[in-house]
Parts: C-alpha cells; structure tokens; sequence
C-alpha cells in the first residue's frame, strides 16, 4: 500500500477539439480538480486518434490512456466518433485479449458542457490506474529511466 | 468429386496460355523437397510442363501475387484459387489491389493441404519423397522406409478448421463447388479468452517473445500489400527493424492484426509461414469473432465490395469500454 | 408497486414478449376491439395497468375470457405493442394456478349442442384451462 | 531546425498564482530548438503581442509557443500576431496552461511540472509545424435551386434580390409545389392561391432567375462554389418560348379521361394540359402516356387549333450544363400511401380521403368547385371524420409508416374542421386525435376556436375500424377519456396522412454526397447550430426535404438558406482551412478506405503513373484529397493501412511528439 | 401427382368432413394430392402466444417435423389448423429460446429446425397451382351466383406471421371465387371475428358478432358466404339459420365438377 500511495501514474488523454476539449476547459474554468498527471492532446475528432499513439504513449511511459470525444450522434464531423468507437471496441477487446489490464485504457463521451464529468472521470480513472500501480505489461525499458 | 491432379492443371494452364487466354500463369515450383513449393511465374507451355507442380503441399495463396504481376507487360495472369484464396481475390478486388480484367482465375477443389511440420512429427525427419494415394501420403526417407499418413491427420491447422469450400470469384470452375462450411474455427480464441488476465498475458508472452521479426507473417499476407508498410516508415512512430524489447513484439502484432481488421480473410498464411511457430491467426480471428459479435457476421471476401466493418457504423454500436468484459 | 406485483409484471412482460412502454395510448386497439362490450378493462387499459403495476384488478375480471384472439389489435396497433398477447399472458397468470381453470372438463357437456365442432371446445379448454 | 520562441503568459495571477511562469519560460529555454523562452502578465494584451513580435523579428524565429490560456480562447489572437511580424500563423502552437493546468491544479510545484510538460508537447509539435497556407478556390455566382415548391421559390427570390442569378429546376410542368394544391393556410386562413400565386410571378418575372420546369438534375459533379450539373429537360412537346398559354388545346384536345394529379386524380384533365389556372411558367405539356399523337401518331388537334404554332411532336429531351458556386436541395414532401392502411376503407370506398384530397375538394379551384361534396355521389355529407396520425408515430413496422410526428397534421386538421364547421354548420364533425400539438404562435388558440367557437367534437381516441355499409361509413372508435367503443355513421371520412420526402430525394442525395436519415430526410451540418446547410460544403437545405415542417417554417428555412448561400456566393474566393487531409501518393494502396469514412466526399481516385525502380512504368490507383471539401476531422487517417494519408497541422509526427514528450 | 404434406386437423375427421373430402377431390382434379401425414395430432385450435408456453405446441411442431422429413411443404385447410401451425413455425424461426426448449422436448434426432413451408390451401392454389390454372379446370362454372368470401380472423392475422394477403382488404378468397365463375362480394365485415371459441360459454357474445357479420354480407347482396374454418361455419350458421355458409372447397369441387350430390 505504501508503494501506491507514493506511485504517481503518467496519464495520457486524447480528447477532440469540439467536445471534450472544451469539456476539460470548462471544468478548467469552473476550477473542478482533477490529478495533475492528466496530460491533454488535442485532436480534431477522435477519430484521429490512431491505435500506434495509444500504444506508443504505452511504450514511452504512460499508465494509462483515456480517448474522449463527442458524445455519439454530436460528432461536429456527424460520423467521425462512430468509427472511433468501432476501432476502439477492437482495439480494447484486443488489449485485453493480450492480457493487458483493461483498466488502462478507457474511451469516454464528454460534451463541451460536461465539464464535471470530464473532472469526475479524470479523477476516477486516474484512482483506477494508480491502483494497478505502473505499467508494465506494455512498457518499452528502453524508454525507462 | 473429381479430383484434381497436377496433370490436369498443367493441362488446363498449357491449353490457356496456348489459345492465347492467358500469357503468364502463376503457379507452384518445385524446391529442394516436395514439400518445399515456390511460387513461380510461368511465360510458355514448355516450361509449365516442366516445373509446374501440384500436391498437397501446394498451400501457397497467390492472390497477393497478382498485385505486382498485373501491373507487368501485356496479357492476362492465370492463377489458381482454391476455395480460400478466392476470399483473399475478392478482398483485394474489393480494395481495387488489381485490375480484373487482367486475370483469368480458374477455381480449382480442395481437400485440404498438408502441414510438413506435422508429417514429420508423424513420421521422422530425412523425409525424401512424398506421394499423394487416395486420402493418405506415402512418404519415402532417407533410410528406404515408405510410410503412409492420412491426410486427414496432417493437414494444415487453418485446413483443418477450413471455413468454406465454395469459391466466391473465378472464371471458370475445375470440379464442383462446394459450400460454406461450420467450423470451429474460434474454440481457440474462446479458450483463451475464458482464461484469467495473467495467464492471457503469460500466454501471449511466451508466444509473442519467440518473434524474430523476420516480417515473414506481414510478407505472406494477402491483406499486408501496402505500398509501404508502416513498419518501414520512420515517420509512422512504429518503425522498427529488430525485436529489441518484449513491447516491440506486441506493437508489432497488435498493429499488424488491427491494419488488416476486418480485411483478413483468415487465409491462415501468417501461422503458416512463421518459422517460430507463432499462432499468430489466434490474433487475426480474434478480431474476425470480435466483428461477428458486436457488428454482425462478416467475412472478408466472401463478397465483392462489401463495407469493411471498420469503414462502417451504426448508432448502436457496442461501447468500447463494453467491449471488454468487466466482470473479472 | 409491491414486490409481489413487481414479479408478477415482470413475469408477464417476459412471457407475452411485450414491452407495454412502447404504448403510446392512442387507443386504436380499444377503437379495433370486437369484444368491447362484453369486457370491462379494454386492450388500452391492459396494457396502461400491467405497465402501472394495477394488475390485481385484471386477475379477476371477466375480460381474461373475453378476449376472442382475433389479433385484430395486434395488427392494427402503431407502435406493435400486441396487446392480445398481454391479454393472453395475464390469464395464463391466473389459471395456471392450482384450480384456477375458467372452465373445467366437467362443465363442457352442458355446453354443447350436436353441432359445435371439435375445434370449439379445444380452443376453449386451451383458452380457459390448464 | 527550427528556431522557436517561447512565450509563457502570467494571465495575472490566474496562471501565474499556481505556476511557477519563471521556472517554466527557463525549463522551455532548453527544448530542442527553442532560441527564445520569456514570460509577461498578459500576452493577450497589446504589450504581450509587442513582445513576441519583436522576438520574431530579432530571434528571426521559425515557430512559437505560447503557454497561455485555451487555444479555444486566444489562438486566433496569437495567429494574426505571428502573421502580423510576418511569420506564418500555423506556425503558433499553444500550451494550455490555464484552463487545463493552473485551474484545476492546486499545488504549484506539481502545477509548475505539469505546465512545463505541457510547454515541452507544445515545442515537440512546432518542431514539425511547417507553414500551412489555406487553399483558396473560386467562386461560381450562381445558385441552384433543386425543387420549385415555396421552399425552392422563396430560396430563389432571396437569392436573386442580393444580386445573384439562381435556377430553379422543378420536375413537374409548374412551380409552386404542393402549397398550390391548398385551400386556406392556418392559423391565419388567408387563401394559399392568393399568397403564393404572386411569388410564382415574381420568379417568372425576376431576370435573375431562370425557371427549368418539367425538368430534373441528372448529374452533380464538383465541390462547393464549383459544381457542375447537368439538367435534363423532359422533352413537353411544346415550344416553351413559343406557346402563350391560351389553352385552347387543353381545351380541344379529345384524349379527355386522363387523371388529374392536380386535384389528386378526383377528376380528369385532358392529355395536352396546363396543370392549373396560375401555372408559371404558363405553358401547355404533352402528355406522352395518354397523347394519341405520339402513341400513334394520329390525331394532331393540339396543333392543328394552336395558332403560335407552339406543339412541336419531334421535341426531344434536351440536357444543360451548368456551372453553380452553391446548391439548395427543396425538393418536399408528399403524403404517404394508404395501401397499408386499409383498416380506414381508403381503397374501398371513395369516400374516404386523405387531407390533401380534402384540400382540392374545398379549394375554389378544385374538382367540385369548392363546394364540400362526396366523390361517390356528390352529396353533401352531414357527418364527417377526421382521423389523425395515420402514418404518423407508428413504428410497428417500417413498410407501413413512420416513427416520426408528421407535425402539420393537427394544424390543418383543426382547420379543416373549423373551415367545415363555418360553410357548413349542418355538419358534424369529428376529430380523433392520440395528442394535440400545436406549438406555434397563434396554433393553440386556433385549435381552440375549432373547439370552443366551432363545436368541433375532439376526441382522444383513435378509429380502429371503417366499413362501407350502405352509403354511409361505419367508424368504429375508442373514445379513452369516456372509455367508451364509438360506432359512428359518417358520410366522409378525413386521414391525415403522414408525410415522408419526396422520393427523388434519395438519389439526389447520392449526387450531392449529401447524408441523410434512415427516414431520407436530408441531414443537417448540426442540429442546432446549422440547421439549414448539409454537412457537404455549399449543399443548403431549404423546407421540408430536412424534415416536417408548415410554410412559415419553411419559409423561413428556405429564408435562411438563402441567407447562406448569399453568404458563399458573395465571396470572390473560398479559404479553406489549411488543416486538412493530404495522400502521400507514393505511398497510397487506392484501397478507398479513406473514401468510405469520409463524411464530406473529399476524397477522389484518380489512375497515376509511377516509375518503377526497374524503370518500368506502373498505373496505380491513388487517393487526392479535395482540400476544399475536406473538414479535417482525420477520420481517413486511421482508416488508412499504409499511413498514406495525413491530417496537417495534426499530423501523424506531430501528435507522436506530444505523445512522447509528454511520457518522457 | 406432386405430393404435398397435408394437416387435416381434427374437425375435418368429424363435423368438417365435406372440407377435408372436397379439398383431397379438388386437389386430385388441379394436378396434386394431399399426402396426409401420419399420427398427427389436434393442434389445440388456437395459438397461445406466451413464449414459455411449450407443451401445447409440441403437436404442431411435431406435425412440422414430420413435414420435413417428408421434404413437402406442409399444407392445411382449417383456418385454426393453419394460424396454429404457422404461428408455431415462426416462433421455431424466430425465438431461440423457444426453440430450444421444444427440441430439448423433442429430444436428440427429433429437432426441428423451423425449414418447413406451411401454406395454407388457399395459398397453395394461389402461388403454386395459380387461379388462372384453376379457371381452366372449372367445368361447371358458378355464373351468377353472388358469393361473400369471410375470412374471419385466423387466416389473416397476425399478418407479419401469416403474411397471406392483405389483412384489411385480401382478394385471395374474392379471387378465388372469381377463378370459379362466381361473382365475389366485398364486403367490410369480412375480416371480423365471428365470436370463435367463445361460442362455448358466452353464445350471446358469439351470436353478436355472427349476426353482425351475416347482415354485412346481405347488406351487400350475398346469396352464399364461404368460408375455411369449421367454427366460423358453425357459429354463422347457428345464429343466422336461414343463411347459406359453405366451405371453400365446396364450391371449389362443385365448380371443378368432382361433387357427388352436385344438385343441392
């Protein structure tokens, strides 16, 4: 226990401009906390979001990866999300089927006006990963220091 | 059904390229052994007559071949498609890979193919020369013993679980067609899948950490015919030549398995021609009983220009995070 | 919604494969109903009250066996709610039960005439009995 | 190399309160290729901008990085600055370290970390920006409006007050769509002839606008403010330039027994006809299925009794192309079929109408000159029975109806009551409805007058059964509030029928590579937002094509549309947004992939030559992106296999440098 | 002579024999024979649509196998026979659960599938003997008679499982009729309920409707009422005594000439 307390995970999260992104600068704006080991990429949709980024974040030190986009059926691209949601199921089940700790690695739905949920699930998921400590079953040593 | 033997397809290919139909013929050469087939490209009937072979080692899927032989000089390309390879033709037509009309593609029966791997666990090594009698190979050794196998205990683990026997494309068809077949195809994913997390992760470790990223898998597959294969692209971020850590493997083939998701006609060539004996097809259908359950049955293949499920949606598609079980 | 009720619905929605919330009360099944004067809950109500958990009231009517099973209502309803089905699945409820039957075996013969075929009392006993 | 500049913005004490900006302008000082790292209050400010300006200039610096607030907020500000000093404005990256850092983080030295990972991604990503220029196309100033109802004409007369010459195609002989088919418009009941038949000739008399009627698009081709389309004219056997409209042939013509569609087939027209009195364009049409002439070429009385010398047999179909900036799909609505729902008796009695029949048979120039009499025998009739949402909400199963609310029906069914009610106060007349909607400004109250004043029976229920016994209509009906079963003897019974788009709709859509429902109603860009225009650039929507809707609706939809196109064609140039998708054609399988998850059809095939190393010359096929088109969501990024398509400005390198300075 | 699988049902063995005699006659006379299938069993004259309802169905799908086996399309005259029959083999195709729990009844070797045709004799005349080939048969044609086809409720709904005709407005009987020489009245209550079982218990209930349907009929100048179902037949014809009600396939033998008392 006296491990995970100290262990600070390195999150990476994938979230689209129309949405989420505006989602995380509301909860920003309405000053909600979320760990500080979140790191935001901007993506125009998430459907840009290509498994190789998931796994290289994985390689290169992430604990975990959590994909956010528009809710579906309010893609700004109208179908941009429904991909991402057939590549991720794919990709998830896969990760899974490999043995990776499905905890790791997450999609979630956030609108521009849910920055609660944007705070609330970066603080849940941060608490998930931290609790399966650090990543090792797709770690790269080489990339560790 | 009548059986195809090498004569008739010598006969068939002597005949097309003879009337014209064809000027180039893909097909199965000898190597050192009988059971070592090469692809090889024939331009006349005398060599056809000499080198062209056809046994129960002739696995070998051509389809990928058309790709570059097309594009070459004038004429049409024979080639021959058992069942499965017809999967793979279509896929790549589907993927406007090749153009149709410079390919004559005869369909030929198949019984199945033989696996060496498993003749030689059956009968010994020094193997010298095989013979096809009815359903069994008499094999001949070193030593001057002849020894018959079935065919049936030999044959290829994708022959074994053989998913259809009807040819979904051809000009014209040597025997009668068959049809789609039941198999059990998916019992090993779904053996591995009632596994706990560790032992999946044991598992694949052990499979994937014998990878000697000889590229052989990627080489071999009907679907992997890019232009340039992210692999050798030092701008695609999964650039690697050499295994140089146990996450390269798995980056390597999560990666190969997602790029032809959806599009791998589970031709069973990757498990084939892997010299470490990686079933690496556990991943591939991995992903083709994935697609069946949370988007419908789909086979790559079985139709010309049918929406690849990646490619496609539906409003109630399956939640990632569904998607895998969370009970554990 | 008692627990009793609540099993009771469920076990009801299960068996008649309904969903009585796709109801959309326009009461077109009511408007369709040939047997609407014999019965004193119609189709609409069948399906309003086994939605709302009222279901006692519908296990002592009359109604169950005035239903004729015409699917005139299954066919004719907008939103494919069936409600001749519901109907069905609320009266196997009940005479399913130990000595429920609606009609017993012993009753038939002072019901017949010489003309009544066989069909008739087979349907009947179906309808009314287990 | 790059020579970047960093520029780390205090925002007062709103960045600056839990980062350390000092710590972090002189952790970035040491980033691969940045030259330059400070840090001010407000970079926003006028002094903030001054300051990376100059840096620009005395740095001679290739990209920057500002560590600010959400690029959502001052992106665009920081752009026009790079671009003022010169620089190119893609060659700004921000870090967010505002609304996603110094906001939600408490503690400084983390917030100060995190802020100086996030300007390490920001300076990662420059190091790949390369200067992006948006595409910039020409403009078409003309307008095509597909479909001549009161949607297409009051889209056209919009466009063509601004300036621009618009056509109109309308595939029937006449505009003005089925609003001509009505009576009275509710709630305000003015005649819909008397309001509608003046904008009819304000089209035809408008220069700028060119009417193709009896005439349909056959073939769209190109992207927005370049579309080409080519337009079939059917041919109508009249010289449309030369025939007055006088009409004697409509008279004359003795091919009589043709079904009139005008008044919905309830009486006949001749086989030479002009559909109705205020027909623009005013010119007689042929019809080729009834017409003795062309059957047999026997007869000829059209023109023999035409003294223009206007009927011309030979006249064949006629194909124009034309060059459009912008299209407006109007193409409407008609009423559903009743075959599915012969529970009402439509096919088995005559009469039992649907709502528009009801229409034609009050309206003044219908087949019963206006005067409300039954089609079987022309009696009044003293009972009648409307029945709503026949059609409508009705999801059993697809081929019957449809699940959605055909919204008009309410409205005009209380005022075919209340009309009925008022010409004929004998009459009684039912309603049944499942609900009442009437949201609109003056509809409830509308609604209530055919209750309260006109004596209009409401009743919630629905009809279940109609048999034709005798003269009358026997309506059996629930009424749920008195739950009771109704029998009633009606003289008339009234549907209102759902509406669904006009068939020709679907393979529009598949020109335009516009999207659509599954109910084939065409999609909007947002729902909210952009209501009016497709998701595929330069393609508007304009009435009920996009969904149910009355005429004031559609008329300021198609207002609005207008609007937009007026918005596109006024542009002399289109500027892309540089951020979109290229093909490495050196690399592209032309598996078409990419093609299918493109929202917007930006994506085009086209056979290329490529040496071959053994200097051979191979054709493939490869993808090009049309960058005027393309949205630069990225979908086609992943879809591709070999990593031949990329998104710029989020490109495949770019992205991987945040990921793994950020992991690092 | 195409065989066909034939359900006669338990009516047509007693009250209903003239519809069972008259269908196998007519059937001989247009070109295929009814191939009674052994050991059938009385389907229970009505479908219970409750999806855990096994047992009673087993008779049906038992009568479906044996179809089957046969490889025939499975054919029925009664109305009742043929909605309990079809009903049971739409959900044998379209309820896994069901199925399964019937074929653990039927037990190993006995499954069925749910690959038997069922069409009703009607249907059969219709898509695969086709009125026009019936016309050309007709010796003694039903010139001038005014004939009301009622179809009742069974053989037209639920229309998605019976899918026969138009549930509010069918011709195939009018059609039928028409094949024969008659002249077919249409009439609205044609596909009303006749009050069916509930003649049992409730025969005022039974006499309503019957009454209803009758008077619908005159009304619209019929001499003669057809119909395929034997309860239809009684209930019309008990509380409407001076009406004509006849089976299909009496007028369908008459009309073909293979009647024996073709005077009455």
């Amino acid at each position: 226990m006296q491990i995970n307390n100290e262990f600070k995970p390195k999150i990476v999260a994938f979230c689209c401009n129309w949405c989420s992104y505006a989602g995380a600068d509301l909860a920003g704006n309405n000053r909600l906390a979320y760990p500080e080991c979140v790191n935001i990429i901007r993506v125009p949709c998430s459907c840009r979001v290509n498994p190789i980024f998931i796994l290289r974040a994985f390689q290169r030190g992430a604990d975990g990866v959590i994909i956010c986009g528009c809710h579906p059926g309010d893609c700004h691209y109208t179908s941009g999300n429904y991909y991402t949601r057939r590549r991720m199921a794919l990709l998830f089940s896969m990760l899974n089927y490999l043995g990776i700790e499905k905890e790791r690695i997450r999609l979630e739905w956030v609108s521009a006006a849910e920055g609660a949920k944007f705070a609330a699930t970066m603080n849940e998921f941060t608490e998930a990963v931290t609790a399966l400590g650090e990543n090792k079953r797709l770690e790269d040593l080489r990339c560790k220091k | 059904m009548q059986k195809i033997t090498c004569e008739s397809l010598i006969e068939k290919a002597c005949e097309l390229i003879e009337n014209g139909t064809v000027s180039r013929v893909i097909g199965w050469k000898k190597g050192e052994f009988d059971y070592d087939l090469t692809p090889a490209v024939f331009a006349n009937a005398d060599e056809i007559k000499k080198n062209f072979i056809y046994n129960d080692f002739s696995g070998a899927n051509f389809s990928k071949y058309l790709i570059k032989e097309t594009r070459k000089g004038e004429g049409k390309v024979l080639v021959f498609l058992k069942p499965c390879d017809t999967y793979s033709f279509n896929q790549l037509l589907t993927e406007h890979r090749f153009d149709r009309e410079k390919v004559y593609a005869v369909g030929i029966p198949c019984e199945g193919m033989a696996d060496i791997a498993k003749v030689k666990a059956a009968v010994g090594d020094g193997i010298l020369k095989i013979t096809s009698e009815g359903d069994e190979l008499i094999v001949e050794n070193l030593y001057g013993d002849v020894n018959k196998v079935k065919l049936a205990d030999v044959l290829a683990e994708r022959c074994v679980n053989c998913k259809s026997k009807k040819h979904t494309a051809y000009d014209e068809l040597m025997g009668e067609d068959g049809e789609i077949l039941d198999n059990n195809r998916f019992d090993e994913v779904e053996k591995l899948e009632n596994m706990t997390e560790d032992e999946r992760f044991a598992f694949w470790q052990n499979e994937l950490s014998r990878c000697i990223r000889c590229n052989a898998c990627r080489d071999v597959c009907p679907a992997c015919t890019c232009e340039k294969c992210v692999f050798d692209n030092p701008k695609s971020g999964v650039e690697n030549k050499a295994i140089a850590d146990s996450f390269e493997e798995k980056m390597f083939h999560i990666i190969r398995a997602f790029h032809v998701a959806g599009r791998c006609t589970d031709c069973g060539e990757c498990s084939r021609v892997c010299p470490q004996n990686i079933p690496l097809h556990l991943l591939n259908r991995k992903f083709i009983k994935d697609i069946n359950t949370f988007y419908g049955e789909y086979q790559a293949g079985e139709v010309e220009g049918s929406r690849a499920p990646l490619v496609n949606y539906t409003e109630e598609d399956i939640e990632p995070n569904d998607a895998v079980k969370r009970e554990e | 919604m008692s627990k009793e009720m609540e099993n009771l619905k469920s076990e009801i929605i299960r068996s008649s494969g309904v969903n009585p919330k796709k109801c959309m009360r326009c009461g077109k099944c009511t408007g369709t109903c040939p047997a609407f004067d014999e019965m004193e809950y119609h189709p609409h109500q069948f399906v309003y009250m086994v939605e709302s958990g009222d279901i006692e009231p519908l296990l002592n009517s009359k109604s169950l066996y005035k239903c004729l099973t015409c699917f005139a209502c299954v066919d004719r309803c907008p939103r494919g709610v069936e409600p001749a089905k519901l109907v069905e699945a609320v009266r196997l409820s009940v005479i399913r039960k130990q000595g429920a039957n609606h009609l017993k075996a012993d009753d038939i013969p002072a019901l017949l005439d010489d003309e009544m075929p066989q069909q008739a009392i087979v349907s009947a006993l179906r309808k009314y009995s287990k | 190399m790059q020579r970047i500049g960093v520029f780390v913005c205090w925002c007062g004490s709103n960045i600056a309160g839990t980062v350390d900006v000092e710590k972090v302008s002189e952790a970035l000082k040491n980033e691969p290729g940045v030259v330059f790292s400070t840090n001010y209050q407000y970079m926003c400010s006028q002094a903030g901008q001054d300051i990376i300006k100059d840096a620009i200039a005395e740095h001679k610096l290739t990209g920057i990085v500002v560590c600010s607030c959400s690029p959502r907020m001052h992106e665009a500000t920081f752009r026009k600055t790079a671009a003022a000093a010169g620089l190119n404005s893609y060659m700004v990256e921000i870090a967010n370290i505002r609304e996603q850092c110094s906001w939600v983080h408490k503690d400084m030295q983390s917030g100060t970390e995190k802020a100086i990972i996030l300007g390490k991604a920001a300076v990662a990503k420059v190091n790949l920006n390369a200067p992006l220029t948006p595409g910039e196309s020409p403009v078409t100033k003309r307008a095509l409006v597909i479909g001549g109802g009161i949607a297409g004409i009051q889209t056209a007369l919009d466009i063509a007050e601004a300036g621009f010459p618009v056509d109109i195609v309308e595939k029937k002989p006449t505009i003005g769509g089925k609003m001509a088919q009505l009576d009275k418009t509710f709630p305000t009941l003015d005649c819909a002839a008397c309001i509608l038949t003046p904008k009819m000739v304000d089209v035809a008399q408008n220069d700028k606008i060119r009417i193709f009627s009896y005439s349909e698009v056959e073939e769209i081709g190109g992207f927005v403010g370049n579309f080409t389309v080519k337009i079939k004219k059917k041919a109508r056997y009249v010289k449309e330039d030369v025939c007055t409209g006088c009409g004697i042939c409509t008279e004359k013509c003795p091919q009589k027994k043709v079904p009139n569609e005008f008044n919905m087939g309830m009486d006949n027209r001749r086989a030479v006809y002009i559909p109705f009195a205020q027909a623009v364009p005013k010119v007689a049409t042929i019809d080729p299925n009834y017409c003795t002439m062309l059957k047999t070429g026997k007869c000829g009385v059209c023109a023999k009794v035409c003294t223009a010398g206007a009927i011309d047999y030979t006249q064949k179909d006629e194909i124009i192309e034309e060059k459009y900036g912008a299209i407006v799909a109007a193409t409407g609505f008609n009423p559903i079929s009743m075959d599915k729902f012969d529970e009402f008796a439509y096919n088995q009695s005559k009469d039992v109408i649907t709502s528009l029949e009801f229409e034609r048979l009050t309206n003044a120039a219908g087949p019963t000159a206006g005067k409300l009499l039954r089609p079987s025998d022309g009696k009044h009739p003293h009972t009648i029975v409307f029945v709503q949402c026949v059609g409508s909400r009705c999801d059993a199963c697809a081929e019957k109806g449809k699940e959605y609310c055909s919204k008009i029906c309410c409205m005009y069914t209380a005022k075919h009551a209340m009309l009925t009610r008022d010409k004929y106060p004998d009459t009684d007349v039912y309603v049944f409805y499942i609900d009442v909607r009437t949201p609109g400004k003056a509809f409830d109250e509308f609604y209530r007058r055919a209750v309260e004043e006109y004596g209009v029976h409401y009743i919630k229920g629905m009809v279940g059964k109609v048999s034709p016994e005798g003269d009358k209509l026997m309506v059996r009906a629930s009424d749920l509030l008195a739950n009771k079963q109704l029998n009633i003897a009606a003289d008339l019974v009234v549907l209102a029928a759902a509406i669904e788009p006009d068939k020709s709709a679907r393979p529009l859509a598949t020109m335009l590579t516009a999207s659509m429902d599954t109910n084939d109603f065409f999609t909007e860009a947002h729902p909210k937002l952009r209501p009016v225009e497709s998701p595929t650039a330069g393609v508007f929507l304009s009435g009920t094509c996009q969904g149910p809707k009355d005429i004031p609706e559609t008329v300021s939809q198609a207002s609005a549309a207008a609007a937009k196109v007026i918005g596109l064609l006024a542009k002399d140039k289109l500027m892309g947004n540089p951020c979109v998708a290229q093909s490495n054609e050196l690399m592209c399988n032309g598996c078409s992939s990419c093609e299918r998850v493109c929202p917007y059809g930006a994506i085009t095939y086209a056979d290329k030559e490529f040496r071959m190393p053994d200097r051979t010359v191979a054709i493939r096929r490869v993808a090009m992106v049309n960058e005027a088109v393309c949205q630069g969501c990225g979908a086609c990024t992943v879809a591709c296999p070999s990593g031949a398509m990329d998104l710029k400005g989020f490109a495949t390198s770019q992205i991987i440098a945040e990921v793994d300075a950020i992991c690092k | 002579m195409k065989k066909v699988a034939y359900f006669p049902g338990c009516t047509l063995k007693t009250k209903a024999k003239e519809l069972d005699r008259y269908a196998r006659k007519s059937a001989e006379a247009l070109g295929f024979y009814l191939d009674e299938i052994e050991n059938w069993q009385c389907c229970g004259g009505v479908f219970t649509t409750s999806r855990n309802e096994i047992a009673t169905k087993l008779s049906s799908v038992r009568a479906l196998a044996d179809a089957q086996k046969k490889n025939q399309t499975l054919i029925t005259v009664c109305s009742a026979c043929h909605n309990v029959i079809k009903q049971t083999n739409h959900a044998m195709q379209t309820d896994e659960e069901f199925a399964l729990k019937v074929n653990n009844y039927l037990g190993a070797g006995n499954e069925y599938d749910g690959k038997t045709k069922v069409l009703h004799y009607l249907e059969y005349l219709r898509d695969e003997v086709g009125f026009e080939e019936v016309a050309k048969k007709v010796v003694k044609p039903l010139t001038g008679k005014k004939i009301a086809a009622y179809y009742g409720c069974l053989l037209l709904r639920p229309n998605s499982v019976m899918a026969m005709d138009d549930p509010e407005n069918p011709t195939i009987i009018e059609n039928l009729i028409k094949a024969l020489g008659g002249e077919a009245v249409v009439y609205p209550y044609r596909n009303e309920c006749c009050g069916g079982y509930i003649a049992l218990e409730d025969a005022d209930s039974a006499k309503k409707k019957s009454t209803s349907v009758v008077a619908s009929a005159r009304s619209h100048g019929a001499e003669i009422i057809v119909t395929a179902c034997p309860l239809c037949k009684y209930n019309l014809e008990k509380n409407n005594p001076e009406a004509k009600v006849v089976y299909f396939t009496d007028l369908l033998a008459e009309a073909l000439g293979v009647k024996e008392d073709g005077n009455e």
